[in-house]
């Protein structure tokens, strides 16, 4: 299908098919529902999230809910590159991912991408950001993501 | 009255947006249950009306200024000549049929409903007629009930005495936006009434694509969008029935609602001023006035009638090349249905699909068509939608076809 | 930053309506402090966006849906540009300037104000920045007090602390639409911040004629309308602080306002969708970026110069032509005042002297300006007004002065 | 002033000029304030009704307020007209007066003129509906009047 090979990437199909980190977790686990008002998305995260070397680590994370290839893919990335990694760090990647897809911060500017913190498979998602409507659907887990981790 | 079809070919030409091409290819606009295209006549009355007459409405003496109200409360004329409404003020004009619905629930609803005090809806409205009715359940402690839907998309019908027993209000669609289901308007109208309850109805999607006789419903209130009628953007319309309209008190405040103003007080002025605060959407209301000419103009008859077609070889056409692999909602019996088809297709998601569908300038909606009470009640979050209008014919179900015959091809199923 | 003169003949020349002739005669328009004239480029994207571009925006994924998106939301990034707004979701489109301020009433003032809690408006306070707390007293039992006025028509700030004295909210026009009274607005939001209250600016007058700057006002809340500014009709805006936005309830519920709806409640969407429920006036929020563009392409200090030169000559010219006979209310000081002026002529009404400068083209407006407690307060039941705007010159003073010149004869004084 | 002749004549003038009956009747008089909520125009009318031989009798009427040349003359005549008629007459002679300003019916017809009611120096005012703005002005006292009717 010509044009949307950018967006497509064989990745997100993979983890479309595949969803990894797919579950529940039994409270008290930390938990959040997000919800892509436009589309009707629903996205679930919940946290293990325990005391290590390194300070508080997402020690654990199952995604739940229903949504379309980008944001199903893009939340399956994101709890593979999160689980078991220092609260501190998943923040840091949580920019970084915003920064890719365009998303000013919280005070309204660009994100500079910080090249310490590395991307991996989610540069597949690179392509979403040519379109903006999906933007919305690959940032959806994350910012679900954020509001767990508020909860821990 | 026979009625003749539409020249849908002659009709698409009159629409300088379906003339685009995108990417070298025309456009195929399936998404008019969201928003419909304007005509010709509809862009070029709005541009000269602001070239040639566009002034201030009712406040001023001058020339000028009465030649744009003349035109103004002459498309009020043209919308109560259209649903067929007793009176020029019981028309509204309002912002959206969003608005429209607020309207009813802050003014008539705060002045009338308490805790406990029963609503009626169905569970196939659109948001614009549940949140409202939400929030005076927050603030106000009345109580929802809703009517149920059938397997295949209808109301269903065999407890709605029950419902409506002790209700204060039925407020209920006349065609559902993603269903396309067509409601009985008249046989709903008359269960409130005899429940001693107000119908309200929502037009929306039924009086861009029906003929509208509000008198022959008994409605006592209907809401309903230009932006969907092949008019501008910016206005609704609210028709309400005198006596009960003369009853509310005011919903927005300001200039042109008001007779006197006082360091202590106000009061309000006639209908339709009451609720038409401030300066209304001048050019627009002219320029839905030009839409309801082009609507009267084909004839409302000859509109559904075209439609009916076009739905009846969508069902056929799609049901033939996808069978099990596409998934129709809504009812299938095209008497009681538009040509808004809600669809499923093999495991692709809805957002995914109109992503591909758009590669070959397919325009579907994705997404809950904010309904999402009746999206948890189909059992999905989302779908596809695809709505056809007067300018859509079955060459663009044939487009349609062609496109999802391609889509699955990149998900691989 | 010297600025320069602006080119009024040029700029005359792309306004259509001012082209048109009447009764074989040009037109003089002097009623934009009512609604303004459409500059070409505006009227020209308005039909260009529905010819070309018009499409749902944010509910779909197809391209030309996501185009309009980028165009409404442009628009969007425009205006918060024109008032140098901090975010760009601090800019919520209404219909216009009277929903504005009623969904600050409707929706911080229910959420916040209780009995005996002080709102403090002015006496020259148009209808809109009045009616909607009167409809709080009736409803909360809320107290207004009102800055009086000094007199020649500006804020009397002398007792402005004891008013502010525990007032929840201090709501005020930055320009009178009847003396042209351009307030302190600085001042007066710092003494409402002192005081512990919101600062709520009335911007219809005064952003379309100056350079408006939010934050170094430190407003709160402000209001305008695109149809005073060059724009469409149909739509207006309210900027309000962040945090404050985002603490408020929601006012109109619908569709795109929502987070998810359940049969049993609703959460609502991020800023700004929360408070722009149902469909949006799309084109004409687009048309209002091109509005937006236009006048920053003048130069909003330019137009400030230009207006404040028209204003000088307008006042000399009238004084000298008729001295006693006219009457000019509101400042003298045209650094204070916009160039928009009631006036009183002779014996004549209001109304027949609008109706009389009529005969030679000259649009004013007559009537109580929606101000009817200045207009008690100022002794009349009605002025005539001739407000005067960037495409206006001293030709039209002439043409004004002319005209009062004839408009004795019929009245025989 | 070409053009205005219509509109402004000499009889309506000599009405704004010198308004006829012009004054206040103490309480209990039916009273009531019409306004012309477009232009700020306020008209208040007193009334004495007593039962006359044909009836109840509009036997004094006072007119009070402010406006233009057009609501206030409009008035003035009224007053003259309808001074010691019979209520019945002055209701007819109303609708009369209505029908001439193109004013439908309460169920949105058009008003037949009665050629028995008799409009005398108001047919001045004919022209009046050439300036449809100006009809409210013409029609302000008279929709007074029958309020203050209501009250009687
Ligand atoms: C000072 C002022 N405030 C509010 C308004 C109301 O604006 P709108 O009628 O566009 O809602 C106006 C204009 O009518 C105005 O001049
Ligand atoms: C059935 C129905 N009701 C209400 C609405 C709301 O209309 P609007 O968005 O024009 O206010 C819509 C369309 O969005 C609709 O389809």
């Amino acid at each position: 299908m010509p044009g949307l090979e950018d967006l497509y990437r064989e990745i997100i199909l993979d983890h479309h098919r595949n969803p990894r980190n797919r579950g529940e977790l039994p409270p008290p686990a930390p938990h959040a529902v997000g919800h892509n008002p436009l589309c009707g998305d629903e996205i679930e995260v919940f946290l293990q999230v325990t005391d290590g070397p390194e300070g508080l680590t997402v020690s654990d994370i199952k995604v739940g809910g229903q949504g379309c290839s980008i944001s199903q893919s893009s939340a399956s990335m994101m709890s593979q590159a999160i689980k078991g990694k220092p609260v501190a760090e998943v923040q840091a990647l949580v920019r970084r991912f915003k920064g890719m897809m365009s998303i000013p911060d919280e005070h309204g500017n660009d994100i500079e991408p910080d090249p310490s913190v590395k991307l991996g498979d989610l540069e597949a998602l690179q392509g979403v950001v040519k379109y903006p409507v999906r933007i919305k659907c690959a940032i959806l887990g994350w910012n679900t993501l954020l509001e767990a981790l508020e909860q821990a | 009255m026979t009625g003749h079809a539409l020249d849908t070919a002659a009709i698409k030409q009159q629409f300088p947006l379906l003339q685009r091409r995108l990417n070298g290819a025309p456009l195929v606009y399936l998404d008019s249950a969201n928003t419909s295209q304007k005509p010709a006549v509809v862009i070029d009355t709005i541009a000269d009306f602001m070239r040639h007459s566009y002034a201030p409405i009712n406040r001023s003496a001058y020339q000028l200024a009465a030649e744009a109200t003349d035109l103004y409360e002459g498309a009020r004329s043209k919308v109560q000549q259209f649903i067929n409404a007793r009176r020029v003020h019981e028309i509204v004009f309002t912002k959206n049929a969003t608005e429209s619905l607020n309207l009813l629930a802050y003014s008539w609803g705060r002045a009338n409903l308490r805790a406990g005090d029963v609503v009626v809806l169905t569970h196939m409205e659109h948001h614009a007629n549940i949140v409202p009715w939400h929030m005076l359940v927050a603030e106000r402690g009345i109580v929802l009930r809703w009517v149920p839907l059938t397997a295949d998309g209808q109301l269903d019908l065999t407890t709605l005495p029950q419902l409506l027993d002790g209700a204060k209000v039925f407020s209920f669609t006349a065609m559902s936006n993603v269903l396309g289901t067509i409601t009985p308007v008249q046989q709903l109208c008359a269960a409130a009434h005899a429940a001693g309850a107000l119908a309200i109805v929502d037009g929306c999607q039924y009086v861009p694509h029906n003929v509208t006789d509000v008198q022959a419903w008994d409605a006592d209130f209907m809401a309903f969008s230009s932006h969907k009628m092949c008019g501008p953007s910016g206005v609704g319309v609210l028709y309400g029935k005198e006596d009960l309209l003369e009853a509310m008190p005011p919903f927005l405040g300001g200039g042109n609602m008001i007779a006197d103003v006082r360091l202590d007080g106000f009061t309000t002025a006639d209908l339709p001023a009451k609720f038409e605060a401030g300066t209304p959407p001048i050019t627009e209301v002219v320029g839905m006035g030009a839409a309801v000419d082009f609507l009267t103009g084909l004839g409302m008859a000859n509109v559904r009638n075209h439609e009916m077609e076009v739905a009846a070889y969508a069902q056929r056409t799609l049901t033939e090349r996808f069978g099990d692999d596409i998934q129709l909602h809504g009812p299938t019996n095209i008497e009681v249905r538009g040509a808004t088809f809600s669809l499923g297709f093999r495991n692709i998601h809805p957002h995914d699909l109109s992503q591909v569908l758009d590669q070959k300038n397919v325009c579907v909606r994705a997404g809950h068509h904010c309904a999402k009470p009746l999206m948890r009640l189909l059992g999905v979050t989302a779908t596809a939608r695809a709505s056809f209008y007067l300018y859509n014919d079955t060459d663009d179900v044939d487009a349609l076809a062609d496109a999802l015959d391609g889509a699955s091809d990149i998900f691989g199923y």
